[in-house]
């Protein structure tokens, strides 16, 4: 199984009936692709609507009817268009249950940085940044490392996206959780080992005592 | 008096050095004669609020591309290559805002508020400048209202009283916007008679609104 | 001629076309069977929609159709409804041409109580402090005395509503103006005199050299 | 699982003492099928928000009348006389807030926001006890968010996922007090089918609702 795919599918484990989830534009869409049968997750597209469907069949795109990234989707039933503050109020006043981000950094303090690279890469925070402080939960979908260097640090050296907001990070090696009293490696992959992850991780983390290995 | 005017009556409206405010994401919802007319009109330093700056070709990235912005306030620069090197060549002074912050910013100006506090961009860059408050523990960043001299919004259907009804996701930030200008022009996918819009779906009232350009 | 009329037909003619006008109950609401010929004007109801039309013929009244005073209305062609925050952004933020209040007292400076008596009648601010504050002009429609006792006064001694917010005040005696500069007499009804109007005026008024009759 | 509940099942949510959110003009908006239940249930102490408390036997009147209300947040009493006497006599301990003021402090509950600055009761009682800022010689008053436990809202227009449209004048508060509380339980006038609403359309998205009681 792809990388990517492992970590969309075990992201789209967490979620419960009803969860109303924001998909964070790359990997975290493929997400929308796992969630498990009988479970209904709604999901909630910033630049204004709850209940978006897939990508819709070639031919049947509409312009007006895009995702954040401003590429076609659909809507299913009992779907609801809104904007922007509105939109921004659900995102900020806790309506969202969880958000899935992609990670420049991450560090052991549940900080995030996935923003900016100061004088290369200046995209701009987008709803990021309401979506990091704003949704219940806060998942990072991310490859474990950059080119085999670490992206799991001591404390982000880039601009952060929000502080101490962050809950869970899903990688091809593990699933760790962020809590008051540390960093916790709840899962491991079946193709790596604690040691493996120690290596490629800078921030200090707890292994579970009941550490679960993570499904494919 | 008839508030539909012609593509040119309306823009006489946006001069060298205008602060304008033009809604969209990705395109979606933004008013592309009214833009073309600009890029046409070719009016410079043009001070821009927009939550992002599309793609070199499409919507508000042909005024980037055209060089007219001077100033620029967004959210999300990204996907418009254009933006980024000019910024870095110091050819425009971009403020970058967070996407709910923005939305929140433009509708205070338009309702009369003097400010608002904000969760999103504690601990972060965003924060640099500006006075922080806390309650029960929560901190919080005052942001202020934003206003433009001129608003250019996109209806999907506009009757000849001004009011406004918006398809899909081209809602965004049409709302705000329109209620934050000194003077605001929209242009209309569909002009309609009024009447035709039940009064009750009414997404943006004709009181806001001072001209009506039909779009192509 | 009625004394409220009176008020209520000079008022009228204050608006231009396309003014869009707040009024409150009572007296202000008489304003409304007043507008001259060949004028538009847009009434706001704060309860939530703009272009209100007359009082509906009996039998006809629509229990969600109300004014903001609980009773029925109808509204015109091309209204718009909204909600209440909506309505309020509309208020404060300046896109109401006019409101039309009445007092219980007004002061030279142009502080204005109107909504309590303390220890007896306190019904409370409902939106007059919001239009106070947020409407372009104040204008206040009110008889000139209560009870012989002057309302105009040259501080106002009752629970303020708005801090020097008031612009205008028309009674059956004349026409005040507010201004930096002090409290103008500019017109005056043609049954009294300047006199007369000290007497049962306790504010400081200034008479104004082009003094005009106002008309019935 | 469904959102279409019994009355009773509703109301189990609001016992002696919770804060409860009712929309609602002089009646027009308001639930009548749960307020009357309210007063069949007969629960005590209610921490009450509304806009105002109507006539005796008019809506939220009926909870004022029937001795429930310990605590109140209103922008308007006069038309519901018991509600004067009782605070008089020290049985119902009303706070009145300027009518923007208050759908703003619910909005801002909702959408989570830390308060807000409104020129609205400068220089009047309004501001005691509240933190006052000046800019641009401007002054404004720091009002802070409004949530409760329950809301209790009524919808036009009730499809099974909760999805809302509210008819002319009876949106005021509703849509608002639908996202600022624990529990949002709306009153269905009429109960429809998912689609029966234009997604365009809705006025307060389904995510926001728990249950539904279809009204009488």
């Amino acid at each position: 199984m792809d990388i990517r795919e492992r970590i969309a599918k075990r992201v789209a484990k967490d979620f419960e009936d009803g969860d109303i989830v924001n998909l964070g534009i790359g990997m975290p869409t493929l997400v929308a692709n796992y969630i498990p049968e009988g479970i209904e997750v709604i999901l909630q597209s910033e630049n204004g609507f709850v209940r978006m469907g897939p990508v819709p069949e070639e031919g049947k795109e509409d312009p007006d009817v895009v995702n954040a990234g401003g590429l076609p989707v659909t809507v299913l039933e009992g779907a609801a268009y809104f904007d922007s503050a509105t939109s921004f109020g659900i995102i900020r006043g806790g309506h969202v249950d969880a958000t899935v981000l992609g990670a420049l950094q991450v560090d052991q303090e549940g900080n995030l940085a996935n923003w900016m690279i100061p004088g290369k890469l200046v995209p701009g925070m987008g709803g990021a940044m309401d979506l990091v402080v704003g949704a219940k939960k806060v998942i990072l979908a991310m490859e474990h490392t950059a080119k085999g260097k670490p992206k799991i640090l001591k404390s982000c050296s880039l601009p952060l996206t929000a502080k101490k907001e962050v809950d869970m990070i899903v990688t091809e090696m593990g699933v760790f959780e962020i809590t008051p009293g540390g960093m916790y490696l709840r899962e491991i992959a079946p193709d790596t080992t604690v040691e493996k992850i120690q290596e490629v991780t800078e921030a200090e983390f707890i292994v579970d005592e009941n550490l679960k290995v993570m499904e494919d | 008096m008839s508030k539909v005017v012609s593509l040119e009556e309306a823009l006489k409206f946006v001069k060298d050095g205008t602060t304008v405010m033009i809604p969209g994401f990705m395109g979606a919802g933004t008013p592309e004669t009214l833009v073309d007319g600009l890029v046409e009109k070719n009016v410079k330093d043009l001070f821009l609020i927009c939550t992002d700056t599309a793609r070199p070709n499409v919507g508000i990235g042909k005024l980037i591309v055209n060089g007219q912005i001077k100033k620029l306030y967004a959210s999300h620069i990204g996907t418009n290559p254009e933006t980024g090197r000019m910024m870095n060549e110091g050819l425009i002074d971009v403020t970058l805002i967070p996407q709910g912050t923005l939305a929140e910013r433009i509708r205070a100006g338009g309702a009369g508020l003097g400010g608002f506090l904000t969760p999103t961009g504690v601990g972060t860059v965003v924060e640099e400048g500006k006075q922080k408050m806390a309650f029960d523990g929560k901190e919080y960043l005052l942001e202020m209202p934003l206003r433009a001299e001129v608003a250019l919004i996109r209806g999907t259907k506009v009757d000849k009283k001004g009011n406004v009804w918006y398809n899909a996701a081209t809602r965004n930030f049409n709302t705000h916007m329109a209620t934050a200008a000194d003077i605001v022009i929209v242009e209309a996918r569909e002009l309609v008679e009024v009447g035709e819009i039940d009064p009750n779906n009414v997404m943006t009232p004709g009181i806001f609104v001072d001209y009506i350009v039909k779009g192509e």
